[in-house]
């Protein structure tokens, strides 16, 4: 490794919060034209070290150089003016504000007094979003494009200024394979103009086909840094959990049984058309498609989010009606939305409360809520899916992103249902944790309920699927058993190519 | 629901209420001015509540000003505030005439004239009530009183508490005031109010507020609190102080009728849009009343 | 989109139409039920419409600012009451006594400076206890009425100064002098909020506080700013207000923050904030004053205007609502 | 294995950062935080009571609490309405109207029918706005400023205006709601526990309590989680509604006469007492103990002050700066900061 100043160093962070050593004495440093990752479980402190380093939080203990200079990033507004671009885990954006405001948010170009520089800031944005080939214009709202157009935006925020550095958590979480090869060329252009790049990410693939070096968090402890061309994905792993992970292990298949699930001609507006698919015990079925193809606007249909504008849905062979997700949970149907933060959990609420939710009418020790009960059942589903957390009265807005999406999947699975529906189980979620999820998704297979997977990751859907629907556009373009799926018939399918092979 | 429709040859005359529905007299005096009004075939009304607001009321006046009234009746939110809306009427050529409560002297130039009860009297005279009474029962060397006033800011509180509190000295000059706390023209906050007074003196010997609605309230803490043997004095016989008069709990009060005060201003209007000559201050006579006379009242009807 | 466009204004346009609905009704109305022989659309009516909105009118603008922003202002009513006590008193102090009629304007300033600080207060417990501004505001509309109070005990505070009350009573093209007020400032807080960095700031902080600290603006002293605005605003409609009145009750002013709130929700904007135009508040204003204009007119008594204009309110809320709604395949949250 | 290279960072022992830090809680600030409102109840308490001697005259105390009942008894139904997330102005108005009705029905009916018919009545505005605020989703806010105003109006018309008074003062047993007492204890004093534990255990301990916390927290995702939040926001409308009807009976009970105007402004001293007690107005946050508390330090200042012989005014100012204090404080041992992090 040369001997270059690091763009920014990061010396013996220390934070805690109430209940949780959050940074034991962390250093970190990024030189200048370097992609520098940042790996580490769930709740390893990773988004906690990168608050600190962008104003959001104030160490314990340490100190942050930039440059030859400690500073003190008092606010993010500190750390913008020193040069460090911050990309989110979770989106930062004001929905009804257009495009353009949103990238350039808390620099908008002046012009005398005050005033907006508007064609300045549309022509930047342009000049921009060009660049990203997306495909929104600079006066569109936030609000109406879809969560990935609106990583994308925040994405954007990194070509504004002048940097030293940028960080990036977790920014593939909600992009299609599309998008990601913009990313990853705004990064590279990035690096050739000599900004040093912090960039988290739980996806082994993207680590190894980007960064240059990876230094990886454990338990809020500094674990050591590897070189990427000189490392593997055991090597990581090891660091990371302090074990090895047999990734590749074959999952279970089990028999199939009756058909639980049946879609017949289901339209609901312009989000999909004439959709049919049946759900079998013990079968897991995948949907895959491009961001917008319609999938959660299906899986929001069948737990009673949504009325259909035509078709029917059957379960267990009789035609139902779902008028609401109450009436959902009574038939036996449970869903892992999408959008953990504002659909999936009550962020005030403590992890307990959170999980048993769903069944709160039901656990019950006379007229009041049997709080025994919940503790087991949060114990039961925190060890199984290794929950990170100092106990069931944390609040859940105090869990790291992919603890917090534990919670969600416990909740749901806490519900034993017959059809489980999981809308990007695991988006933010650690390697190891998300192999578990993924046994846990056959394992409940295997015990006969039926299950749907709706996700954006490609590896994700061709491993646990029995089958797998592929969508474009609202429609069901062609329905794959797990034989004769390939990835290069999915990627057609999903793409809109094969619109004559509907299966 | 709605007062009349327009017609010719008619006089048409508007009022602006200072705040009707908050107590049960401005009610009544609605009512009253209404069925007068009625009552009368060559007059038409247009009927408005500024709801206590002085900036509603000045709109209320502009927008009679501007339907062409033949006169205007103000009860004036704000003595002084209205001068300047109540100018523009006389600009106008509209005759305006006050009701209840005058407004102040920098405006009697664009009145014709004030047609209601004299506060201040009235405060004198409860005063001269209380201080009867404790003359007859010998303690006006050593009696301690309270008052609990009407709403802060209001004319009427204002004038009585100060009619009160300046004759008070000149008849019972041993007598002492020693508090005062409003109890906002309501029952239920006299209630509080008189609770404290009673925990705080133990030596209550009488009892002035602002009206007999607050009057009772105090009443109703000091036999919560079995304290017997205080003089209440008010103002405005309510029906429930009347009530509570002839149980004889209740010592005396004003007799104020909203119908008379509202048949007076009324009148006062049609005389002066008939060219009669009406005297610029138009009291209507408000009485004392006390156990001792009450026979010669009527009960009220509100 | 740049703000402003016609098509926003569209989109909001029910406000507009409600008013329309309110100016057939009450000619028609006024027809059968007036005792005056005008229509009720009579030009001098309508100016003085818009007159008689200023002082709700001219704060309810100010509401908008503090609404978009996500916080609300209870207070107002007080400061209004405030600033109106310091604006008639001070003309009277002995320091001032050799100026004459020149004390008006120092008065004004002076009545306008109690306002901003009154305002600066809220602002600055708000930016640095982090307290949320409906309780701060609420407390204060608590406090600052106290001090009212206290500053004249129980009496009212008056001065009648004739030169003011021409002044105010002065129609300029025929405009009256509170229209230009109000029309004055609906047009500088319009431009604010659609064309300075500090307006789209508002939005911006009020759509997503959260984002907006993260982009690094700095939310505090932008609260503290539109928190020195109201207050200025709720002094400037007390002082256009009282220079016609010349004396003002204790609690005058009160209910005001309500129905200024009403007026911007009236016009659309959101109480969770991020989204309103001042324009569709002007429109909120009129339409309350229409109201209460038009029941006056038809000659409705105490009861039916306060039964009419709640229910007229959930009424209008209602169609606003059902204009919005998205289509039946929305999700049903 | 591959090659581990060293810590990256300067070996050397970093200067601590000398930068000034933030105003950090010690343990004992965290506390008394953390019980803000009880501290400054016993600040209260005892200054009080320098102050004036009769202060802690158990007379006193329990007149305090007794005409703070028909206050807080409002105020428990509001911490329901605030915990899911909504606000209720509506409250005063609906107050005058409950005390009118009875009045005037018992009169009418004779109280042992007045007493329910008064509650229907009630309790079908209670669900008009729950209907309004919790399945048409309309705002809360303006939902029940515009019924402030309309129950104002439709309590006018009932009553034409006038003051309403139950006719034989004397012989009816309509008394023993406001004004008699068990045991020593003001039957107004029982209500109020009564009714406070009750719903107090409601909250904290049944699914239903839960169901308006989690709505209140997050209403989509509550949506998510099978709950039916349009049916719990009517139900927390139908208990403010409740909470009011019972206000009204006690208010009527104890006067045995009424103006209309009895509860107006009440709404937003019931509000003030919620807020006290350190429900969040956001929504999620709250306990009905806490507004039991905020109501007596209301109930308290002004009697305190009135004992002092300060003016009603007064009060206003020392409320201002309790609730800002109190909320500030309760904030403050949340996040561990006193002063706000937002820059
Ligand atoms: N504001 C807070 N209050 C209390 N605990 C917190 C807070 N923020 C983070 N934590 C805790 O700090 C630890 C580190 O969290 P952090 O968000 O940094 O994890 P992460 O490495 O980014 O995880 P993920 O991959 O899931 O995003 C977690 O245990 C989390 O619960
Ligand atoms: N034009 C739109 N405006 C606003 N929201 C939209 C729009 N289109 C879709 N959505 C919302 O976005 C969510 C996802 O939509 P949809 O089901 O169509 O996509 P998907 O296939 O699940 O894609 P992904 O979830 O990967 O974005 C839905 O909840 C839907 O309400
Ligand atoms: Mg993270
Ligand atoms: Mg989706």
């Amino acid at each position: 490794m040369s001997e270059q100043t690091p763009a920014l160093r990061l010396e013996n962070i220390t934070k805690t919060f109430p209940g949780v050593k959050a940074l034991d004495d962390v250093s970190f440093s990024v030189l200048p034209g370097e992609v520098h990752a940042l790996m580490g479980e769930n709740g390893a402190g990773k988004s906690t070290l990168m608050k600190v380093l962008g104003g959001l939080h104030q160490p314990d203990d340490g100190q942050i150089i930039v440059g030859e200079q400690p500073v003190r990033m008092a606010s993010p507004l500190d750390a913008k003016s020193k040069g460090i671009v911050f990309i989110h885990q979770e989106l930062s954006l004001a929905d009804e504000l257009t495009v353009a405001e949103n990238i350039y948010l808390g620099e908008l170009p002046r012009k005398r007094f005050g005033l907006v520089d508007w064609r300045r800031l549309y022509a930047q944005t342009n000049e921009i979003l060009k660049r990203l080939n997306v495909s929104f214009d600079a006066r569109a709202l936030v609000g109406d494009l879809s969560i990935a157009n609106q990583q994308m935006v925040e994405i954007a925020r990194a070509l504004t200024v002048d940097a030293k550095a940028v960080i990036f958590d977790e920014p593939t979480a909600s992009l299609t394979d599309a998008e990601k090869v913009v990313l990853f060329d705004v990064i590279s252009d990035l690096k050739s103009s000599g900004v040093g790049i912090i960039y988290i990410s739980h996806r082994m693939e993207e680590i190894f086909k980007i960064t240059d070096r990876i230094s990886v968090l454990r338990d809020g402890a500094y674990r050591g840094t590897l070189e990427t061309s000189k490392t593997n994905d055991e090597d990581i792993t090891q660091l990371m959990i302090g074990r090895t992970l047999d990734l590749s292990r074959n999952l279970a298949h089990h028999d199939v049984g009756d058909v639980v699930l049946k879609v017949d001609n289901l339209s609901c507006g312009h989000l999909y058309e004439n959709v049919s698919f049946e759900v079998r015990h013990g079968e897991v079925v995948g949907f895959y498609g491009l961001v917008g193809a319609g999938r959660t606007a299906i899986a929001e249909t069948l737990f009673g989010l949504r009325e259909p504008t035509a078709g029917r849905i059957y379960l267990d062979g009789q035609p139902t009606r779902i008028h609401s997700p109450a009436d959902a949970i009574r038939r036996g149907i449970s869903l892992v939305p999408e959008d953990r933060k504002a659909q999936g959990l009550v962020l005030g609420m403590n992890c307990r409360d959170n999980m048993t939710l769903p069944q709160v009418d039901d656990l019950k020790a006379g007229p009041f809520v049997a709080e025994g009960a919940e503790i087991a059942i949060f114990d039961q589903y925190r060890d199984r899916l290794d929950i990170r957390t100092p106990g069931w009265r944390q609040s859940v807005g105090n869990l790291s992103g992919g603890n917090q999406q534990k919670i969600v999947i416990g909740k749901w699975l806490s519900m034993h249902p017959n059809v489980l529906i999981v809308d990007e189980p695991t988006r933010g979620i650690d390697v190891g944790s998300k192999s578990e999820i993924h046994n846990l998704i056959r394992d409940l297979a295997g015990l006969g309920y039926a299950v749907i997977v709706i996700s954006s990751e490609m590896p994700e859907v061709l491993h646990v699927s029995d089958r797998i629907v592929a969508m474009f556009s609202g429609k069901i373009m062609r329905t794959f058993t797990s034989e004769e799926v390939t990835e290069d018939n999915l990627i057609q399918a999903i793409s809109g190519l094969s619109a004559d092979k509907v299966a | 629901l709605f007062a009349g429709a327009a017609y010719a040859d008619t006089m048409k005359i508007g009022i602006t209420q200072n705040n009707v529905g908050v107590d049960s007299y401005q009610t009544t005096y609605e009512r009253a001015f209404i069925a007068a009004a009625e009552a009368n075939p060559d007059v038409e009304t247009v009927v408005l509540d500024a709801g206590g607001d002085v900036a509603r009321q000045i709109a209320q006046m502009e927008d009679l000003i501007q339907q062409e009234v033949d006169a205007i009746i103000i009860w004036p939110t704000n003595g002084e505030a209205v001068i300047p809306a109540v100018r523009k009427a006389h600009n106008a050529d509209i005759p305006v005439i006050v009701t209840n409560s005058n407004i102040a002297e920098q405006g009697f130039d664009f009145i014709k004239s004030f047609s209601g009860p004299d506060n201040i009297t009235q405060g004198s005279r409860a005063a001269e009530i209380m201080c009867d009474k404790f003359k007859d029962m010998g303690i006006d060397g050593e009696a301690q009183i309270v008052q609990i006033s009407g709403q802060p800011g209001y004319t009427t509180a204002i004038e009585r508490a100060k009619g009160f509190e300046d004759r008070l000295p000149e008849v019972c000059p041993d007598v002492t005031l020693v508090e005062t706390q409003p109890g906002d023209w309501n029952r239920e906050k006299s209630q509080r109010v008189m609770e404290a007074f009673l925990v705080k003196y133990d030596d209550i010997d009488g009892v002035y507020s602002g009206d007999d609605n607050m009057g009772v309230g105090a009443l109703n803490a000091a036999k919560a609190a079995g304290r017997d043997g205080i003089i209440f004095v008010g103002a405005t016989n309510f029906a429930v102080g009347y009530e509570a008069m002839e149980r004889g709990e209740y010592w005396g009060s004003i007799y104020q009728s909203p119908v008379d005060d509202a048949e007076a201003a009324l009148q006062t209007a049609i005389d002066v849009l008939n060219g009669e000559d009406v005297p610029f201050l138009n009291y209507f006579d408000t009485p004392k009343i006390t156990h001792d006379n009450m026979a010669e009242f009527s009960k009220p009807v509100f | 989109m740049e703000p402003g466009t016609l098509s926003t204004y569209l989109k909001r346009g029910a406000i507009w139409g409600f008013i329309v609905l309110e100016l057939i009704f009450f000619s028609i109305a006024g027809e059968f039920l007036s005792l005056s022989d005008k229509p009720f659309m009579d030009l001098d009516n309508m100016l003085l419409l818009f007159k008689q909105s200023a002082p709700i009118g001219i704060i309810a603008i100010g509401m908008t600012l503090i609404m978009i922003n996500g916080n609300i202002d209870l207070s107002v009513g007080a400061i209004f009451a405030m600033s109106a006590v310091i604006f008639l008193d001070s003309m009277t102090w002995p320091i001032f006594a050799g100026l004459g009629d020149a004390v008006i304007p120092v008065a004004w300033v002076l009545a306008l400076l109690t306002g901003v600080g009154l305002g600066a207060i809220n602002g600055l417990i708000v930016w640095k206890t982090g307290v949320d501004a409906f309780i701060v505001t609420l407390g204060a509309m608590l406090g600052y009425r106290g001090l009212v109070f206290m500053y004249n005990g129980e009496q009212p505070t008056s001065h009648l100064n004739w030169t003011l009350v021409d002044f105010a009573e002065a129609q300029f093209l025929g405009i009256h002098t509170a229209t230009w007020f109000l029309l004055g400032v609906t047009l500088v807080l319009w431009f604010i909020m659609t064309r300075t960095v500090h307006g789209r700031n508002a939005y911006a902080i009020g759509d997503n506080r959260e984002a907006a600290v993260n982009a690094g603006i700095r939310v505090g002293p932008h609260f503290l700013i539109n928190f020195m605005i109201i207050g200025f605003l709720a002094a400037l409609s007390a002082v256009v207000f009282y220079a016609e009145s010349g004396s003002v009750n204790p609690n005058d002013g009160e209910l005001y923050e309500l129905w200024a709130i009403t007026a911007v929700v009236l016009g659309g904007t959101k109480l969770a904030g991020g989204s309103g135009s001042i324009i569709s508040t002007f429109g909120g204003v009129l339409a309350i004053q229409l109201l209460r204009k038009g029941l006056g007119h038809i000659g409705a008594d105490t009861e039916t205007v306060n039964l009419v204009i709640g229910l007229i309110l959930i009424a209008v809320l209602f169609l606003d609502r059902q204009l919005n709604l998205k289509g039946r395949e929305a999700l049903r949250i | 294995m591959s090659e581990i290279t060293s810590k990256t960072a300067n070996e050397t022992p970093a200067a601590r950062s000398k930068g000034a830090r933030p105003v950090q809680l010690g343990v004992i600030g965290t506390f008394l935080a953390r019980q803000g409102i009880l501290v400054a109840f016993a600040l209260f308490m005892i200054g009080f009571t320098i102050a004036n001697e009769r202060f802690l005259d158990p007379d006193n105390i329990m007149g305090v609490i007794r005409s703070s009942a028909i206050l807080g008894v409002m105020a428990l139904g509001v911490t329901f309405v605030v915990i899911s997330g909504n606000l209720d102005l509506s409250v005063g108005s609906m107050m005058s109207f409950a005390t009118i009705v009875v009045l005037d029905l018992h009169d009418k009916l004779g109280p042992a029918l007045a007493i329910p018919s008064m509650y229907a009545m009630v309790l079908c505005l209670g669900a008009f706005i729950g209907f309004l605020v919790g399945y048409l989703r309309l705002n809360s806010l303006i939902v029940t400023l515009g019924m402030l105003s309309a129950i104002h109006g439709l309590t006018l018309t009932y009553s034409g205006g006038k003051n309403m008074d139950i006719a034989d003062k004397e012989g009816t047993w309509f008394d023993v709601f406001g004004q008699s007492a068990v045991l020593g204890i003001p039957v107004p004093i029982l209500l109020f526990a009564l009714l406070a534990s009750g719903l107090g255990i409601m909250l904290a301990k049944t699914p239903f309590g839960r169901k308006v916390y989690a709505v209140g927290g997050n209403g989509t995702a509550a949506t998510f989680s099978g709950i039916r939040r349009a049916r719990v926001v009517f139900t927390c409308y139908l208990i403010s509604a409740f909470c009011v009807a019972t206000a009204g009976l006690i208010q009527a009970s104890r006067s045995l006469g009424s103006q209309n105007t009895v509860g107006q402004g009440l709404e937003l001293e019931v509000l003030a007492a919620v807020i006290l007690g350190g429900a969040s107005l956001m929504g999620g946050a709250g306990t009905i103990f806490k507004t039991v508390i905020g109501v007596l330090i209301l109930g308290f200042i002004q009697n305190g002050l009135l004992l002092v012989g300060l003016q009603f005014y007064a009060q206003y100012v020392v409320t201002w700066i309790i609730i800002i204090l109190a909320v500030w404080l309760d904030i403050a041992a949340k996040r561990g900061k006193l002063w706000s992090p937002i820059a």
